[in-house]
């Protein structure tokens, strides 16, 4: 073992000595630099591997051959040798990644560099407090001096606001260091810790003297607009080592001042955090510079990081876990981030779409923003979890409340960036040029993020048990990559189907439906994506990430799984969002509401382990703290998945700008995720014995009104494809409906309509999406006639929408009738005749639907097109197959669905006489009137065709038109605007009230984040002006 | 399904009454309308000779197969609407297929027709059809509002959703009736009875003088005489329907042809006396006094 | 205005809490702590007769190598920060003739101070002064010549030589404590020697002398700077 | 109130560095010009340094070296005769590192003169919000 002491030694010795080596030319004296780093991540590496798996004890190093407290010493234990290998490594990594700057710098600047990843080195490890103010010079120094690697004015005046402020800081510091030896005869931490200092007749002023320093170096908010500015203004590389290393230093002396400061203080530590987090995150919100915008985040993810260290105490065992996960994703993701903007360097969010051209670099960006807002795979997704576990458990919802809308705006801004480099438009198109040593590093940092939060999850118990086999299905999706889309297609669908086959027998049958909405929908829509040529990069990936989360939840037993499953959801289907055109703005308003449900969700889970002893799913079943609170968190958080009224504006624009193969995925399968996810909270409702009548009864109006307006905006819809959406909104208003009634009958009619939905909505998005490729265009009055063109996509489009209005013989119908039986057994009238009105608006968009696309006049520019591809075709008609199955036998369905909704409502079922159903007020025989119809039509048909057999087949516009000829398709064929008079009628139903709800909303955050950002005027002395404030704030606060 | 052929002979044998019933309440009321506007009308063989001749015309075009198939949706729903439905009270043989499903099954039957009829006219590709279907699927939605509160209400006060148990239950004197027991409901499916005929005001529809006629208005020959078959039995079914619901149905094919004359005259009789409406005025007039009264029938129970 | 207030506030606000702090204060009578451990040990276990500067090199090593080292960053810092430009270095500064009596004065005074300088940190141990205040010493010599003369050329490289050496010549004798004695920075690698003398107290003397020369080293190159960057205006 | 009897040398100059350093931070807070302000920093560290030795007087001691002047007990024990040592070594590192720190903000303000021809903090206000 390398004692730690050599981590200073190595850095001062080669710093020193580089004096006189720099003869030996730059390059020379930058492998020094490296080699110094390098040794010194193998020695805290070496001290990382020992303490943990070799249970090796912690181990103090004594400088000047005395024990403490008369010398100075250093303490190697577990979190130091985490934090400082954190350090080398990032300083390593730094110093490749600047390289060429601190080379052109010379080798002073190396030399400094090197000399501040010791000094961090040593804020971590040493136990001697005046050590500590030493050190903390000489980080702040170094620091002041890198920020000038950067040229220009910026960098100058963001370097001198820095050091005047950090000496301001360290002044107070240094007060509170000569009381603190002064009224205790001792400098070392141990010695504070051990006497408890804060006990001492002024013991109190002197740890807030000490505190409040080590606080203001962490740059709260609002008293850091000094450090704001170098994040902006220094170079991407350097910000990176601030961001990531610095501030795992800084963190560790907070974390050892905690020690000695008393646990008064703990709270307000959590305060300060919080207030910088929530803060810095909603002035993230108006940034458009990407450096500062980092730069705010970083500061937020610190103030986090320091709430968790004001609730260490309560936390308890978790702490460290939750701390270094949050820590590690911070520090991996945000050097990745800020490297990236140095190799992209665009300084507007909005010119980052110039990172397309290298789609590998978009993959990396994706990584680190998921991974600092705490997605799945990553640590900090872990972590996040257990803190809002621990913190509610301990009855801080309040703070849950706090991090979670942090969280969320930083969401905001990060994911708007995002967009802009996913879909912004490029404006320039200058080519750029990634530098060998600049990408390695980001690499690296990526792919050990990954390979991290596998690691983290097996460290804990409750986070082992996740199945980590559709994720390393994903990776190796992602790894083929560069292959053609038919091998990339078939082996998805293989191992999609041999997924199935493994998993299906573990299934209850509550899941199974849903599995083979997920898996057999999943496979059906990935048939179609045979038609696509060339390699679809990144398609494939984002589409099974989204089945592997699909599949998780279902698979979940814990709380934890399911939020995994779901997690991996959201994002695989943000992807698959944000590929269609235009889906920018809202592939973010997607992701935002989906974060929000997550972490209603969250929250709710975290209420329900409140008393449980296990982490099982089946807690929901019995929440003993606040349940309907639980439960109404629960429903939320779901209803943004089903799109409920209110939550709902993000999906009519993803659903209709997705690709057409997408749209299914999205749509008739994603949705069913929430649907998932409500049953499963009825059922923990306790579903028969349900004690939540009221809200199940608000569920029921909402539902309701869903339908209604959701059918009734895609009644005035012109876009083919959104019709469909807001049609979507609307068929899961009615299950949303079903399954509120809490009966039998409720929840078969909503099962019905679930698998119903699925398969129709799943035909028409296919139908569709294939026409929308052939003819180009959205808009259905520009289209017209097409049934000649396309006899087959006019077909499952007519059996699809008879299946979705209702109907009789097709099997729309057992939903119709369903619910109607159970909302007369229920009672819900009103709520009823909402839904059912509803459901016969649906004829209005359905027949605009069918008759403007594939009546009418054909135009003509499509006269040329062809049959939709082969490829929509097959997974159209076994779909069709499906549909005509579950018509003409229903019961083949509904008895097994009966059997399992027993399982919750013994009572109120369906009697099943052969092939007829009945209830206690009707009945239905689904073969039969299949039969009859059937025989019927044919026969009238035949007449027909007899009579009219000698009818003259006539050519276009051969029409009753006053004797004249219609001149062109387009003024003959009436489609735009058709219910123009119901919309004079109902059309205030439908005005965007909610959108400007929504986007009011938005605003006024974005004016509060604009307002109050204007204290940071750019002026140093009003920053030091705010430091002297903030401490005289906080001793008013604290001592009243 | 053991085919009953006795059954399905007087399964038949109901659809020409009732075909023929309706072809002569329809030449009576348009001899009524001529009457009451001072011209001489019709002779009452008038539709039956229409019906002769469209049959017989000779040259015919067509637009493709959804030409074809819009009428026989129509005539199908026409058709399969009397099939379910239980016509003659307390008789087996007159109760057609009304077994095999309930007043659910009728109220959605109904869209059966129209939704093919739509997309037959559709591919015609002729404006007034599209402009006269977009106003009937207006119109439609909210008629079946009232209709809609007036059903469930009645389920709920049977406990049923059978037609033959409704009608049961109605049985033993006038004052059992549905429009003495439950008047509101009533009033509301009245009401919504004069959107479904599409007389005058709600017969923006076909809007004679304005779109030819609407929907069919590309239809001729065969095709025109399948959907005017269809309308006649359309409209005997349809007052059957509330016949049986409202009025205690029908014991004998006598009862059954008073009572249908006089529900189908309520809604000529409207006609007579009030101008058409705009698509935006008729929808809007549903969702007021016909919705209130139907939620004033949801609310009593 | 507010903003006057507002630090009028800030200010009374501080004066409220050093009042706290200043009545927390009473005079001492005898030493506690630490300080009484180094004052009845200090003189034994190091072998200084100058407590403080046992304290300093060998007590609190650590914060020295520090101070060195931050003194050496600000150094390096100042370098790049104001290298000029290759054209500019062979500009002269613009200034006033300096008078007669600096110029001569300096001639006698500078190989003096740089004797006193090296007295004051050989001396450390035994007399009040050390290190940093003998490198100080020197460094006043430098400023003088500068002043002197503001275009004198000073010769870099001895300056980089003495710095580069000495602060890995302290390094080492730090590595050397570590190696031989107690720990890093341990001054015991030697005999204690005797007590009072010149050559006692260990490795004292030695780190003393490196830290010097450094130091002075450090701040020369610091002027020197400031003296060429004269010459960008 | 203080107690004028315990009012001592280290008192006054406990009191004196307190508003060296008040007067410091009136100056960094009022000042607009950049070199003001450093002075101003410079003050206070000042303060800061008379405070830290202040601290570490004691009554009618001497100097912590052992030499002819202080009274030794057993050997070389000099704990009844010297002020405490520490801060004094305390100081010295105080004074290296704020000299260290104002040759770089010295440094600094020479740079931001070059760049705008002026030293009045409220022209330096590039990045903002």
């Amino acid at each position: 073992m390398v004692t730690p002491i050599f981590i200073v030694a190595t850095a001062l010795g080669v710093g020193f000595a580089i004096g006189v080596l720099n003869k030996f030319g730059r390059n020379f004296t930058g492998a020094l630099v490296l080699a110094a780093l390098s040794f010194m991540t193998f020695i805290s590496f070496q001290w990382f591997y020992a303490l943990t798996f070799n249970n090796l004890s912690e181990a103090y190093v004594f400088t000047g051959g005395f024990k403490p407290p008369f010398a100075i010493n250093l303490l190697m234990g577990q979190y130091e040798s985490i934090a400082t290998l954190m350090i080398n490594l990032i300083g390593f990594l730094g110093a490749v990644y600047l390289y060429k700057s601190l080379k052109e710098r010379g080798s002073d600047a190396q030399v400094v560099y090197l000399i501040l990843i010791m000094a961090l080195n040593v804020l971590v490890m040493t136990r001697d407090i005046f050590n500590l103010f030493v050190f903390s010079e000489i980080t702040s120094v170094a620091i002041a001096g890198l920020i000038l690697l950067e040229k220009g004015t910026r960098s100058i005046s963001a370097g001198f606001k820095y050091i005047i402020a950090t000496s301001v800081i360290s002044t107070i510091f240094l007060i509170g260091i000569v009381f603190a030896y002064f009224i205790t005869g001792t400098l070392n931490i141990d010695d504070f810790i051990g006497i408890s200092l804060s006990t001492y007749k002024g013991g109190t002023i002197v740890v807030f003297l000490i505190m409040i320093s080590a606080v203001l170096e962490l740059k709260p908010f609002p008293a850091n607009g000094w450090g704001i500015d170098i994040y902006e203004a220094s170079e991407a590389g350097f910000s990176a080592i601030i961001s990531a290393a610095t501030t795992t230093a800084s963190l560790f002396v907070l974390y050892k001042i905690m020690a000695f400061a008393g646990a008064e203080w703990n709270y307000y530590i959590a305060l300060i955090g919080m207030i910088t987090f929530i803060g810095s995150n909603l002035l993230g919100l108006k940034q458009d510079n990407t450096r500062r915008m980092l730069g705010y985040s970083s500061i937020g993810q610190v103030g986090l990081l320091i709430t968790i260290l004001g609730f260490k105490d309560i936390l308890g065992e978790n702490a460290p876990f939750i701390f270094f996960g949050i820590l590690i994703s911070h520090y991996f993701a945000k050097a990745g981030l800020f490297w990236l903007s140095g190799i992209i360097n665009a300084s507007n969010l909005k010119a980052w779409s110039i990172i397309r051209k290298k789609p590998i670099l978009l993959f990396l960006m994706g990584t680190f923003i998921f991974a600092l807002i705490g997605f799945p795979p990553f640590p900090s997704f872990f972590a996040k979890w257990t803190l809002v576990m621990d913190l509610v458990k301990t009855g801080n919802i309040v703070w849950v409340i706090g991090i979670l809308l942090g969280s969320l705006f930083e969401a905001i801004y990060l994911f708007r960036w995002f967009g802009y480099a996913i879909k912004g438009d490029a404006e320039k198109t200058e080519e750029y040029k990634i530098e060998f040593h600049k990408i390695i590093p980001v690499w690296i940092v990526a792919l050990s993020l990954y390979v991290l939060g596998y690691f983290i999850a097996q460290y804990n118990e409750f986070t082992s048990v996740i199945n980590f086999i559709p994720l390393a299905f994903v990776a190796l999706i992602f790894a083929i990559d560069f292959m053609p889309v038919l091998i990339k297609n078939t082996i998805a669908i293989i191992g999609m189907i041999f997924y199935f086959y493994t998993i299906y027998p573990q299934l209850d049958n509550l899941r199974l439906i849903f599995e083979v909405i997920f898996l057999i929908g999943g496979i059906l829509a990935l048939i179609a994506g045979y038609l696509h040529k060339g390699k679809r990069i990144g398609f494939y990936p984002v589409a099974l990430l989204m089945y592997a989360g699909l599949t998780g939840i279902l698979e979940a037993k814990t709380t934890l799984e399911f939020f995994y499953g779901w997690e991996l959801m959201t994002a695989g289907s943000y992807f698959l969002i944000i590929r269609g055109k235009r889906s920018m703005t809202h592939a973010l308003s997607y992701m935002l509401f989906s974060l929000a449900g997550a972490y209603a969700i969250l929250t709710a889970f975290g209420i329900a382990s409140v008393g449980q002893s296990t982490w099982s799913l089946s807690i929901i079943n019995n929440i003993q703290y606040i349940p309907l609170w639980a439960y109404s968190l629960l429903i939320i958080g779901f209803l943004t998945k089903t799109a409920s009224i209110g939550l709902h504006i993000w999906l009519p624009g993803a659903h209709a700008e997705a690709e057409s193969d997408v749209s299914p995925m999205v749509s008739a399968i994603l949705l069913k995720a929430g649907v998932f996810g409500i049953v499963l909270t009825l059922i923990g409702m306790g579903a028969e014995n349900n004690q939540y009548s009221e809200l199940v009864y608000v569920l029921g109006w909402l539902g309701a009104i869903t339908a209604l307006i959701g059918n009734l905006a895609a009644v005035f819809q012109e876009d083919a494809k959104r019709l469909l959406a807001y049609s979507s909104i609307g068929q899961l208003g009615y299950i949303v409906f079903g399954f509120a009634m809490m009966t039998h009958l409720g929840w078969l009619a909503a099962f019905t309509y679930t698998i119903n939905h699925f398969m129709y909505k799943s035909i028409l998005f296919l139908t569709i999406g294939a026409v929308v490729l052939r003819v180009k265009t959205h808009n259905m009055y520009e289209m017209g006639g097409l049934i000649k063109k396309m006899p087959f996509a006019f077909i499952a489009v007519l059996i699809s929408i008879i299946a979705l209005s209702g109907v009789p013989p097709l099997s729309g119908f057992a939903g119709k009738w369903l619910l109607y039986n159970a909302v007369i057994l229920k009672g819900w009238y009103l709520q009823g005749a909402i839904a059912f009105f509803s459901g016969i608006i649906a004829f209005l968009y359905l027949f605009k639907l069918i008759s403007s696309i594939f009546l009418g006049q054909l135009k003509d520019n499509h006269r040329n097109v062809k049959e939709i591809s082969i490829w929509f075709i097959i997974p159209i008609y076994i779909l069709i197959v499906g549909l005509m199955i579950f018509a003409a036998k229903p019961e083949l369905i509904l008895q097994p669905l009966g059997t399992m909704i027993s399982q919750y409502f013994p009572e109120g079922g369906l009697n099943w006489n052969g092939g007829m159903a009945t209830t206690s007020i009707g009945y239905w025989h689904g073969t039969h009137i299949m039969i009859i119809v059937g025989i019927m039509f044919a026969i009238l048909f035949s007449w027909l065709a007899f009579l009219s057999r000698k009818a003259q087949k006539v050519k276009q516009f051969n029409i009753v038109y006053s004797g004249e000829r219609p001149f062109t398709p387009e003024t003959t064929h009436v489609s735009y605007n058709i219910f123009a008079g119901y919309n004079k009628a109902l059309g205030f139903l439908v005005l965007p009230w909610i959108t400007d709800f929504w986007t009011l909303t938005t605003n006024i955050v974005h004016d509060i984040s604009g307002f109050v950002r204007r204290i940071y005027s750019g002026n140093g002395q009003t920053y030091l002006t705010h430091i002297v404030l903030y401490v005289v704030v906080i001793y008013f606060v604290f001592f009243n | 399904m053991n085919i009953d052929f006795t059954k399905l002979f007087f399964t038949f044998l109901g659809l020409m009454i009732v075909l023929n019933w309706g072809l002569l309440m329809s030449a009576i009321m348009r001899k009524i309308g001529a009457r009451v506007a001072g011209r001489y009308g019709i002779p009452w063989f008038q539709p039956w000779v229409d019906l002769i001749k469209n049959y017989a015309v000779r040259s015919q075009i067509t637009h493709g197969i959804m030409f074809y198939l819009g009428p026989v949706f129509r005539l199908s729903g026409g058709v399969g609407l009397f099939l379910f439905m239980p016509i003659l009270f307390g008789s087996n043989l007159w109760s057609n297929f009304s077994f095999q499903g309930d007043l659910i099954l009728i109220l959605y039957f109904q869209f059966f027709g129209m939704l093919g009829m739509a997309l037959g006219a559709g591919e015609g590709g002729q404006p007034h059809s599209f402009i006269g279907i977009s106003r009937g699927l207006s119109q439609f939605t909210t008629i079946e509002v009232p209709m809609t509160l007036a059903v469930i209400s009645l389920a709920v006060q049977y406990h049923t959703l059978s037609i033959s148990e409704i009608v049961a239950a109605q049985q033993g004197g006038i004052m059992n009736w549905t429009m003495f027991t439950n008047p509101f409901a009533t009033a509301a499916a009245m009401l919504s009875l004069l959107g479904a005929f599409g007389h005058s005001p709600f017969d923006l529809v076909k809007a004679p003088n304005e779109i030819p006629i609407g929907p069919p208005t590309e239809y001729h020959g065969t095709f025109l005489g399948v959907l005017r078959t269809n309308a006649a039995i359309l409209h005997v079914v349809e007052t059957v329907l509330f016949m049986n619901l409202f009025f205690g149905g029908a014991s004998n094919w006598f009862e059954l042809i008073i009572k249908s004359f006089l529900i189908y005259f309520w809604s000529v009789f409207v006609g007579m006396v009030f101008p058409r409406f705009r698509i935006e005025q008729s929808v809007v007039w549903f969702l007021k006094v016909p919705l209130i009264l139907g939620i004033i029938a949801i609310l009593l129970l | 205005m507010l903003k006057n207030i507002i630090i009028a506030v800030i200010l009374i606000v501080f004066a409220v809490l050093f009042f706290d702090l200043f009545m927390l204060y009473e005079a001492r009578t005898g030493l506690t702590g630490i300080a009484q451990y180094y004052a009845q040990n200090g003189a034994k276990e190091v072998g200084a007769a100058n407590l403080v500067t046992s304290i300093v090199v060998t007590y609190r090593g650590f914060d020295t190598l520090g101070e060195v080292t931050i003194l050496f960053v600000a150094a390096s810092i100042i370098s790049f920060f104001l290298k000029l430009k290759e054209n500019d270095e062979s500009k002269n500064i613009s200034s006033k003739d300096t008078t007669e009596i600096l110029v001569t004065a300096s001639n006698v005074l500078v190989p003096v101070i740089f004797l006193f300088g090296i007295y004051v940190f050989i001396n450390g141990h035994l007399t009040p002064g050390g290190g940093f205040q003998g490198g100080a010493i020197i460094a006043t010599g430098v400023a003088l010549m500068i002043l002197a003369n503001p275009n004198i050329k000073i010769n870099t490289q001895i300056i980089h030589w003495v710095e580069s050496i000495s602060g890995v010549g302290y390094v080492v004798v730090g590595i050397f404590g570590l190696i031989l004695a107690g720990g890093f920075l341990d001054n015991k690698i030697t005999g204690l020697g005797e007590f009072g003398a010149l050559f006692s107290a260990g490795a004292i003397p030695i780190i003393y002398s490196f830290i010097g020369l450094k130091v002075g080293a450090e701040i020369s190159n610091i002027l020197n700077k400031y003296q060429k960057s004269q010459k960008n205006d | 109130m203080i107690n004028t009897e315990y009012f001592t040398l280290g008192h006054i100059s406990l009191l004196l560095g307190f508003i060296l350093i008040i007067v410091g931070f009136w100056g960094i807070l009022t000042q607009k010009n950049i070199v003001k302000i450093i002075l101003a920093f410079s003050i206070a560290d000042a303060g800061i340094n008379i405070l830290i030795v202040s601290l570490g007087y004691v009554i009618g001691k001497t100097a912590p070296i052992i030499d002819g002047s202080v009274v030794q007990k057993a050997g070389i024990d000099v704990s009844d005769s010297i002020v405490d040592p520490v801060p004094q070594a305390l100081v010295l590192t105080s004074i290296v590192i704020g000299f260290g720190v104002t040759a770089l903000m010295l440094a600094y303000a020479m740079k931001l003169f070059t760049a705008k021809k002026t030293l009045h903090i409220n022209k330096f206000n590039d990045l903002k919000w």
